[in-house]
């Protein structure tokens, strides 16, 4: 029984039509409409952008071409599952949704069918641990991280305490918003700041009474886990009531020039975090240039070019690349399948040297993969928006996450994934 | 000449009432059962499934639903997306509560715990009508949205605030979790779909339908002859929930899997049903399927001719998307407000006097 | 006032029994505007009772408030020997008084059969579960009724539009069918709310027809409001008249034609 | 003088909320006008504003519209007009063009919609929003848009100074809100004198009060229905140009219209007056909810408690706050 119908299953799916597994297929689950579309826009321009360099440039990786196949999700659910299941078939190596809803929807899916899935500072946290989740990598650094991270600056700021400083966590109430709270609860007991927690729904356009609350409260500090058009008003509304903006800390999603800009001069001093580069000053740029853009092969508006999501986009991109290549080392032949690929996943080592190869030095952290860490170093830096000058400013080095407090609560949520789906955690030497 | 009903006497008020009293029909409508049950399984790979079949059969149940308060009881509702969550996080609820209970069950109960929370927003009704009754139901939208959003019991805790479904089987098979079949996750759905439609059309057609016509029709006629309107409106608001909820249950663990609240039920899915019954067919079983099959179909076939055919940029066709949907609803709403019910009813009729049309 | 016991029979051998219905001393008011004030009359079982009077008379708020859906600030509604207390329009309904509306009150989405089977409403038991299933009563009750129903069309000779939507019908067959539905109900009462409004002559005399064998054959007590006053005197035993929401006259037709008030009010003398 | 914290901060969330609840009201009023003259419920009004601010900006910014469609069809790259207009040239234009949307809307969807029942008009309102959104997108691109009109924003110095002067704690108000709150007297002041003293207006005042007999002394309906669109479309350009200057223009503009659905329970969707003061009740009453009950139940409260709020007032009172007792005939 069970075999007939793999039998036909598979014959209507020939007859269904499976395009030829020829290049290297990357599914890009775009969104360029929607609540979201502002920032969707240039990750996807820049995710499409760098692998025609490399199509242009070197005529692939390793000489195998690839095909980047994108559709609009419009950061829904439902049509995230629908473009998944349409790429799917097509020999997709790596899917990369920018959206923690449709990552959460694929972790099963992806880990049912063998293909990895990797999610960028984003998406599950506890999928750090590569134990339990094979198939699913968040490097180089999770939203725990980024609680973490922002805490170390402050601390790095006041002389390495933060005893009796009121610090207000303002975030998106969903899943994404929620992130944070504890890891930030935990440390707030082991650095004892007090922390408030001040949520705002969606879309979050009206923001009066949270600021009110801001102005009354007092803050020392603002920490801000916002994502769409709650971003601009959190800023003008944070210029409005004239907070110190350089005490005002946004996640790396809060931090792009749309974000900003909106606000004009009120806006200057905010800060935020990123893990990918800053700035249109990498050699790569030259590249993409000359082979891209004056080509006129660059996707979408073209307009994007240098900014902080654009820079996102092909950071991500990059890793995906380097992947592929330790993928082809790996397996010894340039068409690698997903799970080849998700061994050059596991294999991959981010050094500046690799970075500094491929026209990004200093781009993003040095990291390494492992089998049991699917989350890299989780660092992350600090940058400062100059509204003169229309430009993000890095601030600090790279710093890292404090994993001592991290780790337990990746392992544990991690457990309970583990125990919720029956999943034996793997061993990892 | 096939399709007539000359001749197809019948001889009690039984056989009269029947649902499909031309017997072409019959054939027709046991030919389509018997393909989607013993056919199509074979025949569905995983994106047939998971992004045509599955989403339809799902949406054709929420489209029964709402259609029974919209289109037979005539009280317009908004808050089907909410409804839905109901049903999705009552069904969480139930299953890691009670993991050795067959997930039929908690199915089942979560439509019956939404038909609970269906009533009690209904009890305005009796006071509320028209326009003032659909923003109301909104309150219930938004209100519930934040409830599960806000409260942490209702996600077990969970860090990030998502449920998400463990596998459950039936007989031994896998329907949810990671590794179903697609025909499995699929004849769930159908199983629903088939029996609670056959229940809709039963108690569309006996004295409880009738009882929802008269309160839509003239409510204040149907109070003097002797209908209770609140009983028969919280009837209403309870039977539409009861199938709401076990759409969304199904939504959330035969579909998707793993749903956070306000994305997955916000006011879009909402619209989306009441879209789907509008273009299918106000006060129609077989309308709701038809609205469901378009609603789920046309942006797949979109996306097919203008990205994938035409090679468009994949956000013009999105937005060229919005416009065709919005002008469909107007074009229905103008030329055939009985949906594309109407349109099948009168080619039907057409068909019986074919080829002699005089 | 009236003699309550006694059973008169009338001329046509028709038995008139004992007081169905008796409305004391009933004021309604809308604000500060009265529409009804201080009327009092009774209704008999199996007679034909007439209410009329001129054009804001207060006929109509007087049915609404036999058929609860107003309920007076002052005065007693007695039906059937017992006191009614304020009750919801659907309950007087279940009490077995049904009604047929001035500006024709039909459902427009069903079908004429579906609209006179709402009639049989109040008597349909069968659950929600039963009828989801349509299993053990709700299929036996759903064919017993039809069969009550399919009498009252052949009654009515309404047969050939069984199936048709009734937004589809004439205004004349839209009446049928409204007294089809209140038939339906087999109502001890029968309220008629202008029944022959709008009608031509030849449309009177059929729903005249109906309206006397419905009386004759079924001995359904009929209340009725209407304005063509020959059709009122041919048709009713006795008439309430009614003028600026107080009561002129009570009595069998010939007595009402010889009421000086009535004539005043027919003949506009103006009131002072 | 010396009040408690808590008073004053009260105080503070109170005058915010009455403040927002004139930005809700803005929006509101586009909804009445229309619902006064011919009965719809338009759920567009939303929608209307995010294209009125979009086509503002686009026209401002010498955007070229349906570029990418064109490019799609075509081939052809455009990239602009390479044009910056002064704000209120820019305005006009937009004006226009909303009127030329009320013609369109009147010609190809209210004309055949006569005599079908509330319901059906609502729900072809929702489609036109479907339609409008994507049509907006397709025209203008989907990317975020800085509304720049010119709009002061920030805290009003005088109101802080002189808060603090009195109470000692100074009361934040957005500059944006006291335009917001002059704009919105200045519209309705005109268009009570509009209704009042010109000849189209007083025939809109004799189709809101009676279809029929304004039929009947020659009122041409179709007009009438132009006339009210166009001015709605005015009124969603100026909510649009107020809201998107508070957040941008992109999709998420369109939403406000759900911010306006429960002033509009409140109100009734009869009545101007309604509408000003169910904003206000709205506007005050989420800002105090959100300062004592929020904290208790975990905050964010705004999405729904005017929904709730304007619920469980119409289940004591149906009509609504100025509507008059309704009589049930039959």
């Amino acid at each position: 029984m069970k075999k007939t119908l793999t039998t036909l299953t598979l014959a209507a799916g020939l007859l269904a039509g499976v395009p030829a597994m020829a290049d290297l297929v990357m599914p890009s689950l775009s969104y360029r409409t929607g609540p979201y579309a502002a920032n969707g826009i240039p990750f996807a321009d820049a995710y499409a952008d760098y692998f025609t360099l490399l199509n242009e440039r070197d005529g692939g990786i390793g000489g195998e071409k690839i095909k980047l196949v994108e559709c609009e999700t419009g950061y829904n659910t439902e049509k995230g599952v629908e473009c998944y299941e349409s790429t799917k078939g097509t020999g997709a190596l790596l899917y990369q949704p920018l959206s923690t809803g449709i990552t959460y929807q694929l972790i099963p899916k992806v880990t049912a069918d063998g293909i990895p899935m990797l999610t960028s500072g984003l998406g599950r946290t506890s999928a750090a641990d590569g134990k339990v989740f094979k198939w699913v990598f968040n490097f180089p650094a999770n939203y725990w991280d980024g609680a973490s991270i922002m805490v170390k600056y402050l601390l790095s700021e006041n002389n390495d305490s933060l005893k009796g400083k009121k610090i207000a966590l303002l975030y998106h109430n969903s899943a994404y918003g929620k992130e944070p709270i504890r890891t930030l609860q935990d440390l707030s007991k082991k650095y004892g700041f007090k922390l408030s927690l001040i949520p705002i729904d969606a879309p979050g356009q009206e923001q009066k009474s949270q600021w009110l609350q801001v102005r009354r409260e007092r803050p020392d500090y603002v920490l801000f886990w916002g994502w769409g058009v709650m971003n601009p008003v959190a800023i003008q509304e944070a210029a409005n009531i004239r907070f110190p903006m350089d005490h005002f800390i946004g996640i790396w999603w809060s931090g792009s020039e749309n974000d900003v800009k909106p606000a004009g001069a009120g806006a200057n001093g905010y800060k935020a975090l990123t893990f990918s580069g800053v700035g249109d000053g990498f050699p790569i740029y030259g590249d993409l240039k000359k082979y891209v853009y004056d080509a006129g092969k660059a996707a979408g508006a073209g307009d994007q070019h240098g900014t902080i999501l654009y820079n996102r986009g092909l950071y991500a991109a990059m890793l995906t690349a380097e992947a592929a290549k330790k993928a082809q080392e790996l397996s010894g032949h340039a068409r690698i399948t997903p799970a080849e690929m998700r061994d050059g996943m596991e294999a991959l080592n981010v050094t500046e040297d690799l970075m500094a190869k491929d026209g990004m030095p200093k781009f993003g952290p040095a990291f390494q993969v492992t089998c049991a860490n699917h989350g890299g170093s989780g660092q992350a830096q600090v940058m400062q928006w100059d509204a003169k000058a229309a430009k993000w400013n890095v601030i600090t080095d790279w710093i890292q996450s404090d994993s001592s407090v991290i780790q337990p609560l990746i392992d544990a949520d991690a457990a309970a994934f583990a125990k919720e789906n029956n999943i034996t955690p793997r061993d990892c030497k | 000449m096939f399709y007539r009903e000359a001749g197809d006497f019948k001889t009690s008020y039984r056989d009269d009432g029947q649902t499909f009293p031309i017997r072409f029909d019959r054939y027709r409508y046991y030919a389509v059962l018997v393909f989607g049950f013993v056919v199509l399984p074979f025949l569905l790979n995983d994106y047939w499934t998971n992004a045509v079949f599955v989403p339809f059969l799902i949406y054709a149940i929420a489209a029964i639903g709402l259609n029974i308060l919209v289109g037979y009881c005539g009280q317009l509702s908004l808050g089907t997306g909410g409804f839905m969550a109901v049903g999705a996080y009552a069904c969480y609820k139930l299953t890691t509560a009670f993991p050795d209970v067959n997930i039929v069950f908690h199915i089942l109960g979560a439509g019956i715990v939404t038909a609970l929370v269906g009533m009690l927003f209904g009890l305005p009704s009796l006071r509320i009508k028209g326009f003032y009754l659909a923003v109301a139901t909104l309150a219930a939208q938004f209100f519930l949205v934040w409830l599960f959003n806000r409260v942490p019991w209702f996600y077990n805790y969970s860090a990030s605030g998502q449920i998400s479904m463990p596998e459950r089987t039936v007989l031994g098979i896998p329907v949810t979790g990671a590794s179903v079949a697609p025909w499995a996750g699929y004849l769930v759905c159908l199983v629903f779909a088939v029996a609670l439609a056959w229940m809709a059309r039963n108690l569309t057609r006996g004295s409880v339908g009738r009882r929802w016509m008269a309160i839509r029709d003239m409510d204040i006629a149907a109070e003097i002859i002797g209908v209770n309107p609140l009983k028969a409106k919280l009837t209403a608001f309870a039977v539409s929930s009861f199938y709401v909820g076990i759409a969304g249950a199904l939504f959330f663990s035969v579909y998707l899997g793993a749903v956070e609240v306000g994305e997955a039920f916000g006011i879009q899915k909402s619209f989306a049903v009441l879209f789907m019954i509008i273009i299918g067919g106000l006060g129609s079983i077989f309308g709701s399927f038809a609205g469901a099959a378009f609603m789920v179909v046309l942006p797949v076939m979109i996306k097919l001719v203008l990205v994938d055919t035409l090679g468009w940029p994949t956000d013009l066709g999105a937005h060229i998307q919005l416009m065709v949907v919005g002008a469909l609803i107007i074009v229905f709403l103008i030329a055939e407000p009985h949906g594309m019910a109407q349109l099948w009813r009168l080619t039907k009729e057409k068909l019986r006097l074919w080829p002699f049309p005089h | 006032m009236n003699d309550m016991s006694q059973a008169a029979p009338t001329a046509d051998g028709r038995k008139i029994g004992g007081v169905l219905m008796e409305m004391k001393n009933i004021t309604l008011r809308f604000g500060g505007v009265k529409a009804i004030t201080d009327i009092s009359f009774d209704i008999r079982e199996g007679e034909i009772r007439a209410i009329i009077g001129p054009n804001g008379a207060g006929k109509s708020s007087m049915l609404n408030v036999i058929s609860g859906f107003y309920t007076p600030q002052e005065g007693e509604v007695w039906f059937r020997g017992q006191r009614r207390q304020p009750m919801k329009p659907y309950e007087v309904a279940r009490q077995g008084i049904a009604r047929t509306f001035q500006n024709i009150a039909l459902f427009d989405g069903m079908t004429v059969l579906d609209n006179i089977m709402t009639g049989r409403l109040t008597m349909m038991k069968s659950g929600l579960l039963a009828q989801a299933l349509w299993w053990g009563r709700a299929e036996a009750e759903e064919v017993a009724h039809r069969a009550q129903v399919e009498k009252i069309i052949d009654f009515l000779e309404i047969q050939a539009i069984r199936k048709t939507p009734v937004g589809r019908l004439p205004y004349g067959l839209k009446k049928r069918v409204e007294l089809a539905r209140a038939l339906a109900a087999e109502p001890k009462l029968l309220l008629l709310d202008e029944p022959m409004a709008g009608m031509n002559v030849e449309e009177k005399e059929d729903m005249s027809r109906f309206i006397l064998d419905v009386n004759d054959e079924f001995g359904t007590t009929i209340a009725l409001i209407e304005h063509d006053m020959g059709v009122v005197m041919d048709l009713s035993d006795r008439v309430v008249v009614m003028d600026y929401g107080k009561k002129i006259g009570d009595g069998t037709p010939a007595e009402v034609r010889a009421n000086q008030d009535v004539i005043d009010a027919y003949l506009g003398v103006a009131h002072d | 003088m010396v009040l408690p914290d808590t008073l004053l901060f009260a105080m503070e969330a109170a005058l915010n909320g009455l403040l927002s609840g004139v930005m809700y009201a803005l929006v509101a009023l586009g909804f009445v006008l229309i619902f006064k003259a011919s009965g719809i419920f338009n759920y567009a009004q939303g929608v209307m504003a995010l294209f009125a601010a979009l086509t503002l900006v686009g026209i401002q910014q010498g955007q070229v519209p349906f570029a990418d469609l064109i490019h799609a069809l075509t081939g052809v790259e455009m990239h602009g007009f390479g044009w910056t207009l002064p704000a209120v040239v820019a305005i006009v234009l937009t004006g226009i063009v909303m009127i030329g949307m009320a013609m369109v809307i009147e010609t190809l969807i209210l004309k055949h919609l006569v005599n079908q029942p509330p319901i059906i008009l609502f729900m072809a309102t929702i489609g036109l929003a479907y339609f409008l959104e994507g049509l907006g997108d397709t025209m203008w691109g989907s990317d975020i848009k800085a509304m720049d009109v010119g709009l002061p924003q920030g805290i009003t110095g005088w109101i802080d100074e002189s808060t603090n002067s009195l109470f000692g704690y100074g009361f934040y108000v957005d500059q944006l809100n006291i335009v917001a709150m002059v704009v919105a007297a200045i519209l309705v002041t005109a268009l009570t004198l509009f209704s009042q003293y010109s000849k189209q207006g007083r025939a809109l005042r004799a189709v809101a009060d009676d279809h029929q007999a304004a039929l009947s002394v020659g009122i041409s309906l179709r007009f009438i229905w132009v006339l009210v669109w166009s001015i709605a479309g005015f009124v969603a350009l100026v909510a649009g140009i107020m809201w998107g200057a508070k957040s941008g223009v992109q999709f998420s503009l369109s939403l406000i219209a759900l911010k306006a659905l429960p002033v509009l329970m409140l109100g009734g969707f009869t009545s101007i007056p309604g509408a000003i003061v169910g904003g206000l009740i709205i506007g005050v009453g989420e800002q105090l909810f959100e300062f004592f009950v929020g904290p208790l139940v975990g905050g964010a409260t705004e999405n729904w408690f005017a929904y709730v709020l304007a619920l469980l007032f119409l289940v004591f009172r149906p009509q609504g706050l100025f509507g008059e007792k309704i009589i049930e005939r039959v």
